[in-house]
């Protein structure tokens, strides 16, 4: 399997044109997915299906679509030799490294000795969810879960920011909605428009049931997203914009962030710390399961709601180059 | 007979990996990934069950859309291409 | 119930196996598809068959048949597209000698 | 010593390397992030390998499992993942604005362009 993921890096690296190589991470992605099954990380490897082959490759797909297919030659000669030599040494020297680390799969490694027991031991009888993964994302840790809600919701302002033309003010409108002629592509929409309703379904399914299996806020904005993105891909960006627009989509990218931050800011005002759920209810276990459940709605809003906008963002710049 | 269906699997994977490289075109890859991504779908299924963990289900659930998913795109960039140049040669 | 589902499980093999085969040793492009596309249909059925035959828990069953409804629906679909970008991309079918051959006169 | 014990924290320096050498060899943008995606993916690979334990069981609780592996790699990675997926895109806009202002994704014609100034 990992022999497998060094052959297709190996690959990326000679493959030459920019649409092989998106192929090649989109397989890539499936790839270290399937590895991360093996490894037992059933919530990691959801992440990565719908993100390292799905979304990556899609928003790579439209940027080459934006920029161009064409990929310059390596350089030749003493400027190839000089990165051989670096890349070469820095690897020999990691290598070393490894020699001291603990063998693979061993369970008195130094990562399972500190909280990870603890973990695993106490999540059944405080929070009462059996996904561990869920548990220690949006309960023991939930202050680190905000950061990097916020990290997306920033990457998501950037986005907007770094593509909106000069002189914008407020949300993009589509100004030339007749502008694109669109080939029909009968049979392919039809399908699709069976299938979405589908995909949006179970991104709902992956939602509220992260507690119990595989699943959560990440994962289902991803998946809610794709279904989306794939609307558009199919009927056109003005029919997309016209079903969600994008003004409601920026700001559901901050009601995400505020529910999450307005959950935190409930339990100070409840009298106990930050994002500490004990203040919801009677029973800890079920004011833990109100909390999780509010985070995760924050974050799946947030999610679906950041990558939404910045496939508009990029979609549109597509549009503008066509026309 | 579950295990050797997760031979057969790979064997397959590996086969349509093989392909995705050396491929003369662009749809000829775009194939191969294809068949890579639903026989990634299969060997997820069949893995859940040699593991005895049916959670695992719901990974195959989403690869199978995602893989459409990114086929689709794949085509809609090549169009794009084309219809560009069409524009071009029209002008 | 379970040996049922192993002889699905080896004929899903099998006809995944014919299918590489096919995808590897045709040399035209649309023969290709059609060794991919029309075995793997089958042999994703036969396959979540067989896997469906060997459990018996609820939950697992109705997820491979939402599998097996997204393959059905989705794989066609796909195979179909990409046929039709191929084709409108100028790749051309070849004849048995391996000769590409010409356009059809409508899309001249 | 098994020498497999080791594969794992191999495969991911060769492919950290890779990725590495995806970045600064190559002189097209979008490559260059598809390099660093490369590297990202395998440091991803390097957590969830050291938090396998083997013989260890999905983090799900269930009746009857004694054996889990380490949920908080999980959790790290889960969560960079999404985060990374944010980051490529901000730099696929960057990469874009970049094609609008010089017209090219190559590096050296961008600093070529860049040279009189």
């Amino acid at each position: 399997m990992l022999s497998l993921l060094v052959a297709t890096a190996v690959a990326l690296i000679r493959v030459r044109g920019l649409l092989a190589s998106i192929m090649l991470t989109s397989v890539y992605g499936l790839l270290s997915a399937s590895f991360f099954v093996i490894m037992d990380a059933v919530d990691v490897a959801f992440t990565e299906a719908a993100v390292g082959a799905g979304v990556s490759p899609l928003l790579l797909l439209l940027t080459v679509a934006i920029v161009g297919r064409k990929e310059a030659a390596p350089a030749q000669g003493r400027r190839a030799a000089m990165p051989i030599l670096l890349v070469t040494v820095t690897g020999a020297l990691l290598i070393i490294g490894t020699l001291d680390m603990p063998p693979f799969g061993a369970a008195d490694a130094p990562v399972h000795q500190h909280v990870a027991p603890y973990y695993l031991e106490q999540s059944g009888g405080e929070i009462g969810i059996p996904n561990v993964v869920t548990s220690v994302l949006a309960s023991y840790r939930a202050y680190d879960t905000l950061g990097e809600v916020l990290v997306i919701f920033t990457a998501g302002v950037a986005v907007i920011l770094a593509l909106a033309p000069p002189g914008q003010r407020g949300s993009f409108r589509l100004d030339d909605s007749s502008a694109t002629p669109f080939v029909p592509n009968t049979i392919v929409q039809v399908v699709s428009k069976l299938l979405i309703p589908f995909m949006l379904l179970f991104a709902c399914y992956v939602q509220f049931h992260g507690e119990y299996g595989p699943g959560g806020g990440f994962q289902a904005g991803v998946i809610f997203a794709s279904g989306i993105i794939l609307y558009g891909l199919l009927y056109g960006l003005p029919t997309v914009c016209r079903a969600i627009p994008p003004p409601v989509v920026e700001v559901l990218a901050a009601v995400g962030v505020l529910i999450y931050g307005l959950t935190g800011v409930l339990s100070l005002l409840g009298g106990s710390s930050f994002l500490d759920y004990g203040v919801f209810a009677d029973d800890p276990v079920t004011a833990q399961h109100i909390g999780i459940v509010c985070i995760e709605l924050g974050v799946g809003i947030t999610v679906a709601a950041v990558i939404i906008t910045i496939y508009y963002a990029f979609a549109r710049q597509q549009e503008r180059g066509r026309s | 007979m579950l295990a050797l269906t997760v031979v057969v699997i790979l064997l397959v994977m590996l086969v349509a990996l093989a392909r995705a490289f050396t491929a003369p075109n662009v749809f000829d890859r775009v194939l191969a990934a294809n068949l890579f991504g639903t026989k990634t779908v299969l060997l997820i299924a069949a893995l859940s069950y040699l593991s005895g963990s049916p959670d695992h289900l719901d990974i195959a659930v989403v690869y199978a859309l995602i893989n459409f998913i990114s086929v689709i795109g794949v085509l809609r960039v090549t169009e794009w291409r084309r219809e560009q140049r069409q524009n071009a040669v029209e002008e | 119930m379970e040996w049922v589902g192993n002889i699905c499980l080896f004929i899903g093999s099998f006809l995944l196996l014919t299918g590489a085969l096919g995808f590897l040793r045709f040399r035209d492009f649309y023969a290709r598809i059609h060794a991919c596309g029309i075995t793997e249909t089958l042999a994703t059925g036969f396959i979540l068959l067989g896997l469906f035959l060997h459990s018996d828990a609820v939950l697992p069953q109705i997820k491979l048949v939402m599998i097996l409804l997204f393959v059905l629906f989705s794989s066609p679909t796909a195979s179909h597209a990409l046929a039709k970008a191929a084709w409108n991309a100028g790749v051309r079918p070849r004849d048995s000698d391996g000769v590409r051959l010409p356009l059809p006169p409508s899309d001249q | 010593m098994d020498v497999f014990s080791y594969f794992n924290y191999w495969v991911v320096i060769a492919l950290m390397m890779l990725g590495f050498y995806i970045v600064i060899a190559r002189g097209n943008l979008v490559k260059k992030l598809i390099g660093l995606n490369i590297f990202q993916t395998s440091v991803f690979i390097l957590y969830i390998s050291a938090g396998k334990v083997s013989g260890g069981a999905a983090p799900i609780l269930a009746d009857g499992i004694a054996l889990y592996s380490n949920p908080l790699p999980h959790v790290l990675i889960l969560t960079a993942i999404v985060v990374g997926i944010a980051t490529t895109s901000v730099g696929l806009a960057l990469v874009v604005r970049i094609h609008a202002a010089y017209g090219s994704v190559e590096e050296d014609e961008i600093l070529e362009q860049d040279a009189p100034c």
